[in-house]
């Protein structure tokens, strides 16, 4: 991870960490966090724990979002403090229709996406990149919003193979149009695996090696996320993070004692004993198909 | 209470938008008993969902597992959403003003907020293109302003609005919130103090029936211990 | 099958029978035949042997497509004659990608598609529904092709449940994209199964019950397509179509014997006795994943 | 021979766009020898396919079973190839012109055509994205006319056209097709004779290497018997 994030992520880069819950990806973000990275552009649909922690470790310079908050517990107080107040973070906004537009695009090699969306809402005037355009062959006028892409995307898996090519299974959110769109991806995953597991269900693959530049495995990366099949989201932590990251003494002391206090993310895991039996996944196995002729 | 209102307003078998929060609890409620064939979408991408735990966030894996189809958020909000195929959207909403419209963006204003919401996340789109919206909301002038500060979501679609001590419902050509029912024990006046305009009546107010004994057990101490 | 296309197969529908050379439902073809449906609008990239036939049966009044030949043979011999005659078939054309764009227009709820393509080809020329789009972002022009919504689409598949929840595994070609963007859909399967099979692993799920009409269970109804898992490809009769097409004799006969001079697919099948031992599938299951949490 | 020579244009690890037929025919050559790490990939959504027996169609049963990716068709031409991530589009086509244009729609006017060919496929797209766009064409005046009756796919990124003959590419700003190779025991005439157009040569004119028996062995034993 260390190595992947010093040659891949650059200070001013356009960074995304994607995952919508689920897979998450904290082990890039801390390393990130601890090599310093400056001047960052950090785009996710839900910024979530992860950029408030980059936000408040001074690397961000400016978050493209669709819903900032901590779901079903409250706020991202050092996101909130770096907006309401003197901040200076700039942000760009969109709803999560529109963020998931932009990365679609991006994928595509288009320039933007059209939508139905915005009709009556204050988005636009919040957000002059909000455009329209005229359907030649209706006259109806639809939204759109312009192409996403990334200097590099960071993409937590269930396993892929040494080449990269990776499968998820579980929510899909918008990885796989994220890592399309970008210049650069890194994929982190729970396991590496042979290729002919890869081969042995290849409609479960995301993201195909072509389009990977560094394959990292990091068991537990995305903990307090989850990883279906793995292990479960870590809710009493995200319930936590309200009052640490409420206040700048107790968010700062967390990133040192769990971030900048520990070198990698098996240093991490060492630090909450029982962690990994409390979080374990039980096991639901799929039957399988048939892949033959 | 407002959850068990709110479970009544969906029909068995609507395919229903589902955001987190109350009216996560009410469709949960809603297809443990009048509605077991309703289907629970969610922004995530987990369709026809039967979580066996109340989900913490809509990306829960308790969302996935079991459920009928699990898709990317592309197909959710085209496929699902703009394509027409969402009956209901259920919302919350930090304000609700005189015409249906949320706010959940910003108190004050955009540029110097006085509080940073979270934004809207899917709920501009819910309210573009569900057919039915409806929004549960706790009653306070803050909450029901006359005008919001921000519009995250139009209000022409919204049908219902649920609160702690009534209903109200759109009427008229542009579609202002008025009381239409009132909880047990409630009078027009205790609504009219939460609410930041001046609140019209329906000529004859609708009671709203008192929660069965089997939900308010339901929710206590299996959905919401 | 009869009921299906009885009640929600209209003379005059646009109808589409997708798959691309995978799950082909030869089934509802002739069932459509054998029904005599009349003025179709017959849309699928590849009209393939399937709709050569309906063509030479007289169901079509026009043809929208991206590749009409028989893959590795040679031609359409009924598609042909009707388009270079005073067969008074009716064509609008387009390229794969465009007849893709086309269906994720219409499955998106969207009145048109933008792609880059078409520059410096004479397809604009030959079809005026190809048109562009100026980026207001960019100004760069990208071609646009409108929305095609059939009035039914009939997708087949290796399995679904009594609802209608449908999945797919191998080629997925457009029957996800053609089945939103239908007014009624029609899903024939191989194998009915358990809702609890489907909801085993739901990322293998790709068209939900809520907009299926009918579900219709046709083992080998694809043939002689194929069901990756359950029977291959009849390559030989489609060797053989050259000869058949070729000759509207022919031609004719065999629609008498296959389509006309049998009742439902269990007739037709009986007709090629050692047929489903030849085109068995060998098995070559993949692996389950964990869904567990 | 076609075969053996379009498959050296091929380098190891490159991502090609393969058509069926002798396109097809040739990535699985050199697949096998030279390229064991070419990705090959099918309009169909196969993707690092390693078929087990030469693929009858694009959408054939052993170009997905063992494959690294299968996906929807609608990711194969945006994700794909208009996102730039092909770097060989591999082609036949029923006429070539003197700028590389392929005809694969009609022989005639398009309204009343003589022939009616199958149409673009890919082809238009193929010939627009992918960074290389090799052909393979047998040589006749029919199939190599001064200007085809309809351009179905645009000669601007053609590199190399095989031929049965020698190899002809694009040369000056217009990228008009000049001789550049000739297979052994051919002359300039030859090739002349297959061609529409007066066509020009370059000054000292390659020979072609007469393919490897083990090439050839596994063509005519193993891939095509």
């Amino acid at each position: 991870m260390q190595d992947a994030v010093a040659r891949f992520v650059r200070d001013g880069d356009t960074v995304v960490i994607e995952g919508f819950t689920h897979l998450i990806c904290f082990a890039a973000g801390h390393e990130i966090i601890r090599q310093r990275r400056r001047d960052l552009t950090l785009c996710r649909l839900t910024p979530d724990l992860i950029y408030d922690q980059m936000i408040a470790a001074g690397c961000a310079r400016k978050v493209v979002f669709s819903w900032a908050g901590n779901p079903g517990v409250g706020s991202l107080h050092a996101f909130r403090r770096a907006v309401e107040g003197q901040g200076g973070l700039e942000i760009e906004e969109y709803s999560h229709f529109g963020m998931v537009a932009r990365f679609a695009a991006g994928a595509a090699g288009l320039p933007f996406w059209p939508l139905r969306d915005y009709v009556g809402t204050d988005l636009p005037r919040a957000n002059p990149r909000i455009k329209a355009v005229t359907c030649s062959y209706t006259g109806e006028a639809l939204a759109t919003v312009p192409a996403l892409n990334p200097d590099v995307t960071i993409v937590h898996a269930q396993r892929a193979d040494a080449q990269g090519n990776t499968q998820i299974w579980g929510l899909l959110g918008v990885q796989k149009e994220a890592a399309f769109a970008s210049q650069r991806v890194i994929v982190v995953v729970e396991e590496l695996v042979e290729e002919r597991v890869i081969r042995g269900d290849p409609n479960r693959t995301v993201i195909p090696a072509m389009i990977v530049d560094a394959v990292v495995v990091e068991p537990w990366g995305a903990h307090p996320s989850y990883a279906q099949g793995y292990y479960d989201r870590d809710n009493d932590f995200y319930v936590r993070w309200e009052a640490i990251s409420r206040e700048p003494a107790k968010l700062e002391s967390y990133l040192d004692e769990f971030v900048y206090g520990v070198t990698d993310r098996a240093a991490y895991l060492k630090k909450s004993p029982g962690l990994t039996t409390r979080l374990e996944a039980k096991a639901q196995i799929s039957a399988g198909v048939n892949y033959g002729f | 209470m407002m959850a068990v209102v709110a479970a009544r307003e969906l029909r068995d078998g609507e395919v229903v938008f589902v955001g987190i929060g109350l009216p996560n609890l009410a469709c949960n409620l809603a297809r443990r008993t009048h509605a077991p064939n309703l289907v629970l979408i969610y922004e995530s991408g987990a369709v026809g969902a039967v979580p066996d735990r109340l989900p913490v966030s809509i990306g829960d894996p308790a969302l996935v597992t079991g459920s009928l189809m699990v898709c990317g958020m592309a197909d959710v909000f085209q496929l699902f959403l703009q394509n027409g195929k969402i009956e209901v959207g259920f919302l919350g909403g930090a304000q609700v003003d005189r015409f249906g419209n949320i706010n959940t963006t910003v108190i004050g204003p955009y540029e110097r907020p006085k509080v940073r919401l979270p934004g809207s996340g899917g709920a501009a789109e819910i309210a573009i293109h569900a057919r039915r919206v409806l929004i549960v909301s706790k009653l306070s002038p803050r909450a029901f302003p006359e005008r919001v500060d921000f519009i995250t979501s139009p209000g022409e679609r919204v049908q219902r609005v649920i609160t702690d001590k009534g209903v109200l419902e759109p009427d008229g050509p542009k579609g202002e919130l008025v009381l239409t029912a009132l909880y047990a024990g409630v009078e027009p006046a205790d609504v009219q103090a939460g609410v930041g305009w001046k609140l019209r009546c329906r000529p004859n107010l609708a009671q709203v029936a008192a929660p069965a004994a089997a939900d308010l057990h339901l929710l206590r101490d299996e959905l919401d211990p």
